[in-house]
């Protein structure tokens, strides 16, 4: 209790600074020279209509990679954390009853939609709202479902792999190209920019948005694959 | 507005904490910290919120020469989707602890943890 | 030179690329983790090399565009010194990781591919966002690495370091938004120039500052970070202190750099209570790997709080920093993977590397540096703190800073004692290539010293001769040990024999005892045989501080010429049988002294560098008291005066048979002459109206009478020399005290006798120990007509001890009286008088005990003492009978000296007799008469009883009945009974219980702070809440 | 300073022999004094010559090694060398003895040297009562020469000079120029170190007689023991010809010399027949609580 | 003659050597094994000599004289007779007027009284004592009970003639004996000594096989090396 008291004032504290915060606060009413910066210059420098898609790959590119990275990481680390608990080939998931008709054929039926607004989202990423991460995440949220329906299913592990890697290589392949052939690391002006407005423009950013998607795909179904093979799945 | 949301991103990050340092049990703080994660996600965004102003995607209801005087800014939205992608992976990595801590001890009280002191 | 980020990319792309593998290739695997790292550390090397040339610092842009609207990283000379040290580590822990890689698998490795890219883009990146980017992943491939280990708890420690991390996102994040926010940019360097007026920026900063604090495991929230320690696989723990700790730091640094000096007074107060805080913790550690996770803890905090001191740094912060750095991750690194080698995880286990010599040196070598002494980075950086703190007047941080140094101190070298002298059940195992290891870092640890010694200002220690020679016996460790002695002897004649001529007298004093004095003392060494691994070296680097300390010109030369000495003779006592915990304390008193020197230095150089030792004269009038207290206090922790004398005893008892000459005859020399230094250049200094030379007189004359008393109750041969040392050293201190012509020539005769005859004394028990291998006098007795030369050598060394004509220690007598009669200081007179026959009390139980009285059945078959033991003492037995009758030969010269520095000439020489304005001495004259009466007295008892018969040790009276056993008959233990009963309140041991009581109240916080780390994450969470609440609430009070 | 000439050791063996006979024939008196005061008539006064010459004539002895050969040995020369680094006769050209080879100092350290010697050859003996005696003798000793030393350091600063002869010098001229009268606190705290180190009550617990037989010499005897009495005559005098020069006034002449070296040995001789004996630990406290402070007041009223 | 009636010993037999005495192995601080055997190393085991005269009469003569003026008695009292000897040094006989002194120890005494019966228990103590001190020395029995056991002639326990195991120079008779009559002693003592006579010491070195025979034969448990220097 008085443990509890004691967090309750300390959180209060924090609280009371958070508070000064946001007193502080004054919307701004003009964009700083950043935003403004990107608002202008995301025409011509990069070609992509959706500007928080054209900073996220091209200006934050680094933090993207690094974003993706820490999916990768994750993977990898649930892979590793749990390859030392996970069942034997075959037995897990065999302790569920057999899913319902009607998840499995919905399942089926939805499969392919989602794999198709997947792709739609991650190819149109620097035009819309969406990008290479919620396509990403759209892809495996397929994953979800086929293992829902079937929970004693198994990916190919290595394609998975095999994706996942290639789509990171790639990305910093492309990265290093940039500053092979362009200004810098992961620059934009490697490609073309192409017309605006085009799903084939704005650079490098639509394959970018792919390979990210690719990945994030592939990270977030290992991660699903490895929590799903643990003994208690 | 700002304001408004700043605060219940700032109330969500503190019932977030009190939550995952009250809660003995671990997926319970997980879930703590995830509330805690959303409030910050929350506050970014309040930051980058200008009123009156609409989405930053330059399509024909904004066109690029009044860019500047239409769109809110970009960047927090920019860093939120990042940090929304790294509180998952953290989520995820913290959750698959929890599972091999749950085999380990066969239980999710964080107090059973502690073979490590002093 | 190639562009930076490659480095990133390489990791990056390697941790990416190992996916493709197949996933039985591990060992293909492994060797393209590693051939990435080499590849990202030989570059990072490269830009070191360019940056070190004075090459401008590198921006890098990304997406093409400049910042702030893009991201961009800096390579400049801190940068790649970090990324050096970040990718050296890295390939160096894959190498100690090997098993644990292929046994995880290709993913582990990218994890650590990942983490060292990380570190290296945390430390270039100059994007706060981006920094949270390349910290989040730091974040989880350490938990994720935690795995590594075998240890089952490591998975908790993972899960509880995850907890705070997330902690740390939260108020990371907002911190960062804000800023944003309030400076309409991400970038760093747009911090300084707040464009945008926003009121909460200073908070902002503080969450992100305060977030990369706790990044730092600030005691006393790092209860996460020591579980951490605990239960990885030593190899990561070696990458989570040295490379994370560095990256850390160097993102700190710049950040608070970007936040303004406003700051750095909150970095400094964190650091500091980091570094006492978690060293005093560390006291009552006792698994290995945690206590490193302290020292880590520590560490990070001395340098956070280094990082606070920026603003008074100046240029020489790099050069500080870098130091520090470079020898907490290079010591911590190879401490970290020599543990992989050690199977028990107790501190005691780790005497299992006693079979590995290397890997002895290495430990030696990376405490050494871990402490911060010669010829390492780190004791060069904290000279150079040392001397910038004082000269800006931030004495109580200096303090601090020594303070948790020397706590430090306290539990390696405990450590390091139990390393060297207990025993464990675990053996060592070693592979070869764990032990490639750790020599590399051992090699990297030299390399580093030579070049910090290089960059200083002061001089490069290992461009020093004798340094350079006492590392050359590191080399000849495998020759035979007789071999090595020839060496060393020959190594101290030509050092004497090259600078006999150019020294002054007093000068020349010291270099004759000292070096000489060492090379005759030597002798005694060709009684060992074998190798005797590890004599040589400390024996060497102990002489060469010596041979350094009467080189110094300058304050800096003196003061590391002093520490190389310490080291070196800890070392050395170290060797004894039971000498653990002695050595121990005369390193704790050693090292304390030498602090106390370093701040005295530091004062009295104000921002001068190099600081001429003759320059103390014209310190200014203010500061000078204080300089001169403090140095006088260091010094006089040499000398063992009371107070600080408690190391003494136990430190030259248990020392081996010829270490206890070298480290009393010579050894507590060099306090004196640091002394004769201090006074001759600063003379009498008063403070608050008290003069500080009389104070010295006082402490000299207690310790005269004080050591004497409880030499007295000694039971230990060696231990009750070892208090007549101190005893003796009083009696220097006194007549340097007096501050005249013939107190100064009365300390030089000390100087001289003391050597002789206690180095002679030394040996005689020495050789009497190695033949009755017990140093208890009572268990001796009856010895003289088996051991005679050893029993003349201790008779001759009495007689001259205790100032009985005609041998020369009464020389010194006289000097004394004639020169008390010149000073006002009466009243430490009176002690100095009793102590005169006090000493008389245990000089003779010494030889009573020992050669006298009842032979022992189990001796009778002993022999005299082996003829290399003999030889040095023979030698101090002729020097001894010649100074006694000729003192003129070595005593004028250096009245002559002091005649030009105190402007007198007190006494007249008429050829061999000496006269004073109070009296007259003439030595030969006294010897002859003695003689003279003695040999005739002599001859008539011989005419008279020469026919008497020759009994044995039980025909003696003993009221008509007979004695049963020589032990019920040897009149020895408790000697002075009656004495005792008198004076035994002397005994009460008021020091012993005052530093007993100071230690006893450090373990007992220790004991009490550590009960903070409950090991459950959740209090350790809101410990970390606790601890930014509170700084947040200091920090508001400070801006309020 | 004077130097040295060969006719200085017939004069030297002179004072000696006059010394030797003084002492014995002092002792013996002081004895036959302390017998009277007890109703007896005591010893013969030429006992003394008697029991030397029998010891010196005894047929078989006994040795226990080097050091018990040499303990008497040091034991006698440090009573010889005493006397003779002391000038004995104030202005007498032949009784300046080899003081010309050092000062006070010289004489207070050589106190010390067949306390040594003695010790060390009774330690040879192996006798435990030896050591005992020699334990208790040291134990006392450092306290009760302490006042001594203080009362040397005084009046050697009041002389301005540590050379005996002068110190003798500047008490000439009359009763009140004696340090007794001019620093009489000094001489005070010196006859507290005298009356202690005389080996008589209240002091002489290291002898104890049946305690520990006599304690250091126990196993002494023939001509090892003659040379022991031989310096039980002539270091008394020695020592207190020091005295006798350092307080009070030194001697002119032998007959002078012979009045005040008797009158001073009387003073510890009455002071040891009319108290009990000290434990050795009750004599160091008694000198510490009155010998020492004196000595102490001593030095600082100089 | 028989001493002792054999029938009134408790033990026959003879006693084994004192455990003390007996050989014994010891370890050296080096771990070598060595045998101690405490008779031969604690102990000198030369006999005693016959000591010559000075070579000149005169010489001698002036020795005897010297002798017998310094007689040093060692303080050791055996019997009843003790008591009679303290007067010896009140003022009423003050004994030191004749040079007669009391030594705490053998060695520096060369007058042994042995004053009054002697148990055998006492006797083995009177052996050491006498023959620790330094010759010339000599005995003087006192009392009755040291000439012919006196009124103990029939103990089981002490001797009766003092005479067969220590060269007595002179008895002085009575039951107790006076004071005066121990003054008297001792100057028949001197006089003794004076003329030459009093040489016990010799005696006692040239029948030594003899005297230890008989003292051998009254102690049984004799614990000591034949001659106790």
């Amino acid at each position: 209790m008085i443990r509890n008291a004691l967090i309750g004032l300390m959180l209060f504290i924090l609280g009371s600074a958070f508070l000064t915060l946001t007193m502080g606060f004054e919307p701004a009413t003009e964009l700083n020279r950043t935003a403004a910066y990107y608002a202008t210059h995301a025409q011509e420098e990069v070609g992509a209509q959706n500007v928080v898609t054209a900073v996220l790959i091209t200006w934050r590119g680094l933090d993207t990679l690094g974003e993706v990275t820490v999916l990768f990481l994750t993977a990898a680390i649930v892979s590793l954390v749990l390859s030392r608990s996970k069942a034997p080939k075959g037995a897990s998931g065999s302790g569920f009853l057999p899913s319902g008709e009607l998840l499995t054929t919905g399942t089926k039926m939805l499969l392919p939609l989602i794999a198709l607004l997947g792709a739609y989202v991650m190819a149109n990423g620097h035009l819309t709202p969406g990008g290479g991460f919620q396509g990403g995440a759209i892809l495996a949220s397929g994953a979800l479902l086929m293992l829902l329906a079937d929970p004693s299913r198994r990916f190919g592990h290595k394609i998975i792999h095999r994706v996942e890697s290639a789509s990171g290589l790639a990305f910093v392949g492309l990265g290093l190209l940039g500053m092979l052939f362009a200004g810098g690391f992961l620059d934009n002006k490697l490609l073309p920019l192409g017309q605006f407005g085009a799903l084939f423009s704005a650079g490098i950013i639509p394959i970018v948005s792919v390979l990210i998607g690719l990945k994030v795909g592939a990270e977030f179904a290992s991660i699903l694959e490895s929590l799903e093979e643990t003994e208690d799945a | 507005m700002a304001q408004v949301s700043l605060l219940i991103g700032f109330t969500l990050i503190l019932l977030g904490l009190y939550g995952a340092l009250t809660n003995r049990d671990i997926l319970r703080m997980i879930v703590s910290f995830t509330i805690a994660d959303a409030g910050v996600n929350v506050v970014l965004v309040s930051v980058g919120y200008m009123a009156h102003r609409t989405a930053p995607i330059l399509d024909s209801a904004v066109p690029a020469g009044q860019a500047a005087a239409r769109i809110i800014d970009p960047v927090p939205q920019v860093l939120v989707l990042t940090a929304i992608v790294i509180g998952l992976g953290v989520t995820a990595l913290m959750l698959a602890y929890a599972y091999r801590l749950f085999r380990l001890r066969g239980s999710l009280d964080i107090s059973q943890f502690m073979d490590l002191k002093w | 030179m190639v562009s930076s980020i490659l480095i990133l990319a390489i990791g990056l792309g390697t941790a990416f690329g190992l996916g493709l593998l197949n996933r039985r290739r591990a060992v293909l695997a492994l060797g393209l983790t590693l051939g990435a790292l080499g590849l990202m550390a030989a570059m990072a090397v490269g830009w070191l090399i360019v940056l070190a040339q004075g090459a401008a610092p590198v921006e890098i842009y990304t997406a093409g565009a400049e910042p702030p609207f893009a991201i961009n990283l800096r390579m400049g000379l801190m940068e790649a010194g970090a990324i050096t040290l970040i990718t050296l580590t890295g390939l160096l822990a894959v190498l100690a990781l090997r098993t644990a890689l292929t046994r995880m698998g290709r993913g582990s490795m990218a994890v650590v591919l990942v983490l060292i890219m990380a570190l290296s883009g945390l430390v270039m990146t100059r994007d706060v966002f981006n920094l949270f980017v390349f910290l989040e992943l730091m974040a989880i491939s350490t938990g994720g690495l935690a795995l590594l280990s075998k240890d089952i708890r490591a998975i908790a420690a993972g899960f509880k370091y995850l907890i705070i991390s997330q902690l740390v996102t939260i108020l990371l994040l907002v911190g960062i938004i804000f800023t944003y926010h309030a400076t309409g940019s991400l970038n760093i360097d747009d911090i300084p120039e707040t464009a945008m007026g926003f009121s909460g920026l200073g908070l902002a900063l503080f969450l992100i500052l305060i977030a990369v604090v706790l990044e730092l495991k600030p005691f006393p929230a790092n209860g996460w970070a020591l579980d951490v320690y605990t239960a990885a696989h030593p190899g990561f723990s070696a990458v989570f202190s040295a490379a994370s700790g560095t990256a850390m730091l160097v993102v700190a640094d710049k950040l608070v750099k970007a936040a303004g000096p406003d700051w750095f007074a909150m970095f400094t107060l964190l650091g500091l209570i980091s570094f006492i805080g978690a060293n005093i913790v560390a006291l009552r550690q006792d698994n290995d790997r945690r206590l490193l996770g302290y020292s880590s803890v520590g560490q990070l905090g001395l340098l956070l709080a280094v990082i606070g001191q920026q603003d008074v740094l100046g240029e020489g912060y790099l050069y500080v920093a870098g130091g520090l750095v470079l020898s907490h991750a290079v010591a911590k690194a190879g401490l970290f993977w020599m543990s992989i080698m050690v199977k028990a995880r107790g501190l005691s286990d780790w005497a299992a590397i006693r079979v590995r010599p290397p890997l002895v040196i290495a430990f030696a070598t990376f405490l050494a540096m871990l402490t911060g002494l010669p010829p390492f980075p780190g004791f060069y950086a904290k000279w150079e703190l040392a001397q910038v703190l004082a000269t800006t007047d931030r004495l109580p941080i200096l303090a601090a800073i020594l303070i948790g140094t020397l706590i430090e101190a306290v539990y390696l070298f405990r450590w390091f004692g139990m390393a060297m002298k207990r025993e464990t059940d675990t053996p060592l195992g070693p592979k070869q290539i764990d032990c490639m290891v750790v020599l590399i870092t051992l090699a990297a640890a030299f390399g580093l010293g030579a070049l910090w010694g290089d960059l200083s200002e002061n001089g490069n220690l290992f461009a020093t001769v004798p340094m350079l020679a006492a590392l050359f016996f590191l080399a000849l460790e495998p020759m035979p040990a007789k071999l090595k002695n020839g060496l060393a002897i020959m190594a101290l004649v030509y050092w004497f024999a090259a600078h006999a001529g150019v020294y002054d007298p007093m000068r020349l004093i010291f270099l004759l005892v000292m070096i000489l004095g060492g090379a005759v003392i030597l002798l005694a060494s060709f009684n060992e045989d074998g190798r005797r691994v590890g004599f040589y070296p400390p024996a060497m680097l102990m002489y060469a501080g010596l041979a350094l300390l009467l080189e110094a010109q300058s304050t800096f030369e003196f003061f590391a010429a002093w520490e190389v000495m310490t080291l070196g003779s800890y070392f050395l006592i170290l060797r004894g049988k039971q000498s653990e915990p002695h050595a121990l304390s005369y390193m704790i008193f050693s090292l304390g002294g030498a602090f106390v020197l370093l701040s005295g230095f530091a004062l009295a150089a104000d921002g001068v560098t190099p600081f001429p030792l003759s320059a103390l004269s014209l310190v200014p009038e203010q500061v000078a008291p204080w300089v001169f207290a403090l140095l006088a206090v260091g010094f006089m922790t040499k000398t063992a005066s009371v107070g600080v004398h408690i190391w003494l005893p136990g430190a030259h008892a248990e020392a081996e048979t010829d270490v206890s000459p070298m480290v009393s005859g010579i050894l507590l020399k060099a306090g004196l002459y640091g002394l004769v230094v201090l006074l001759l250049a600063m003379g009498r200094q008063s403070l608050h109206g008290v003069d500080l030379v009389n104070v010295l007189a006082w402490i000299g004359a207690i310790s005269a009478f004080v050591g004497a008393v409880l030499a007295v109750f000694q039971e230990d041969a060696k231990r009750l020399l070892a208090y007549s040392s101190i005893s003796q050293m009083g009696y220097a201190l006194f007549g340097l005290a007096l501050m005249n012509h013939l107190g100064w020539l009365l300390a030089v005769m000390f100087v001289i006798n003391h050597y002789v005859y206690k180095s002679m004394l030394f040996l005689a028990v020495g050789g009497v120990y190695k033949r009755t291998h017990t140093k208890l006098m009572y268990k001796m007795g009856g010895l003289i007509t088996l051991m005679p030369f050893t029993f003349v050598s201790v008779l001759v060394g009495i007689i001259a001890m205790s100032g009985v004509p005609p041998l020369s220690g009464f020389g010194g007598r006289w000097i004394f009286y004639n020169a008390i009669l010149e000073t006002d200081l009466r009243l430490p007179l009176v002690l100095i008088f009793m102590s005169g026959p006090v000493g008389f009390l245990y000089l003779f139980r010494l030889i009573h005990t020992i050669f006298l009285g009842q032979l022992k059945d189990e001796n009778h078959q002993i022999k005299e003492a082996p003829i290399w033991l003999l030889v040095p003492q023979m030698i101090f037995v002729a020097f001894l009978i010649g100074f006694a009758i000729v003192p003129g030969l070595v005593l004028q010269r250096v009245d002559r000296f002091l005649g030009t520095v105190f402007g007198d000439q007190p006494l007249i020489w008429h050829g061999r007799a000496v006269e004073s304005a109070f009296g007259n001495w003439n030595p030969v004259a006294i010897m002859v008469v003695i003689v003279v009466i003695f040999v005739t007295l002599f001859g008539i008892l011989i005419a008279k009883n020469h026919d008497a018969v020759k009994v044995k040790q039980f025909n003696i009276v003993f009221s008509a009945e007979r004695p049963y056993r020589p032990e019920t008959t040897h009149f020895a233990w408790n000697f002075f009974a009656p004495y005792r009963r008198a004076m035994g309140f002397m005994e009460m041991p008021l020091v012993t219980r005052f530093w007993g009581g100071v230690s006893e109240a450090l373990s007992g916080t220790a004991e009490f702070t550590r009960k903070l780390y409950s090991g459950n994450g959740q209090t350790y969470a809101v410990q970390v809440i606790l601890f930014v609440v509170t700084v947040y609430l200091i920090a508001l009070g400070g801006v309020a | 300073m004077s130097s040295f000439h060969w006719v200085q050791i017939p004069y030297a063996l002179l004072t000696l022999f006059i010394v030797l006979n003084y002492g014995l024939i002092m002792t013996a008196v002081v004895q036959k004094i302390a017998a009277r005061v007890g109703g007896r008539h005591g010893i013969p006064f030429w006992q003394n010559y008697i029991d030397l010459v029998k010891n010196f004539a005894q047929r078989s002895k006994i040795t226990h090694g080097v050091m018990f050969y040499l303990g008497p040995v040091f034991r006698l020369a440090g009573g010889v060398g005493l006397l003779l680094f002391v000038p004995t006769i104030y202005g007498s050209t032949w009784a300046q003895n080899f003081s010309f080879a050092g000062d006070l100092v010289l004489a207070l350290y050589f106190v010390f040297f067949g306390t040594l010697g003695m010790a060390l050859g009774a330690g040879e003996s192996g006798h435990p009562h030896a050591a005992i005696g020699v334990s208790r003798g040291l134990a006392q000793v450092t306290m009760a020469e302490l006042p001594l030393a203080l009362a040397v350091y005084a009046i050697a600063v009041q002389y301005h000079t540590l050379n005996i002869t002068e110190i003798v010098a500047a008490q000439q001229g009359g009763l009140f120029h004696w340090t007794l009268f001019t620093n009489p606190l000094a001489t005070v705290a010196a006859m507290f170190a005298f009356v202690g180190t005389m080996m008589r009550p209240p002091f002489d617990v290291v002898l104890a007689p049946q305690e520990i037989p006599i304690g250091p010499p126990t196993e002494y005897h023939s001509a090892y023991l003659a040379l022991m009495q031989t310096n039980r005559a002539i270091f008394p005098v020695a020592k207190t010809v020091i005295y006798m020069n350092l307080f009070f006034g030194g001697a002119s002449s032998w007959g002078e010399f012979a009045i005040k070296v008797f009158a001073l040995y009387m003073v510890s001789a009455f002071i040891g027949v009319v108290h009990p004996r000290f434990r050795v630990e009750q004599s160091i406290r008694f000198f510490m609580k009155w010998g020492v402070p004196v000595g102490v007041l001593a030095i600082l009223m100089v | 003659m028989k001493d002792i009636d054999e029938t009134f010993r408790k033990i026959d037999a003879t006693v084994p050597l004192r455990e003390e005495l007996r050989p014994r192995t010891v370890t050296t601080p080096d771990g070598q094994e060595i045998t101690i055997e405490p008779l031969k190393d604690y102990f000198c085991e030369a006999a005693p000599k016959v000591h010559p005269k000075a070579y000149f009469q005169i010489v001698e003569n002036f020795y005897n004289w010297a002798r017998s003026n310094s007689l040093w008695i060692l303080g050791f009292g055996t019997g009843c007779g003790a008591i009679e000897m303290r007067p010896l040094m009140t003022p009423r006989f003050d004994a030191y007027r004749y040079g007669v002194q009391w030594r705490p120890t053998p060695r520096q005494a060369n007058l042994l009284i042995i004053s009054g019966y002697l148990s055998v228990k006492t006797l083995k103590r009177a052996i050491r004592a006498y023959e620790q001190m330094q010759g010339p020395k000599y005995v003087i029995g006192l009392g009755s009970c040291t000439i012919n056991g006196g009124m103990y002639w029939d103990s089981y326990n002490t001797i009766k003639r003092l005479d067969d195991y220590l060269p007595v120079d002179l008895y002085i008779a009575g039951c107790m004996p006076r004071p005066e009559a121990l003054l008297h002693g001792f100057i028949e003592l001197k006089k003794l000594i004076r003329a030459g006579k009093a040489e016990g010491t010799n005696r006692y070195a040239e029948n030594f096989a003899s005297y230890k025979a008989a003292q051998k034969s009254v102690i049984k448990d004799w614990d000591m090396p034949d001659y106790n220097w």
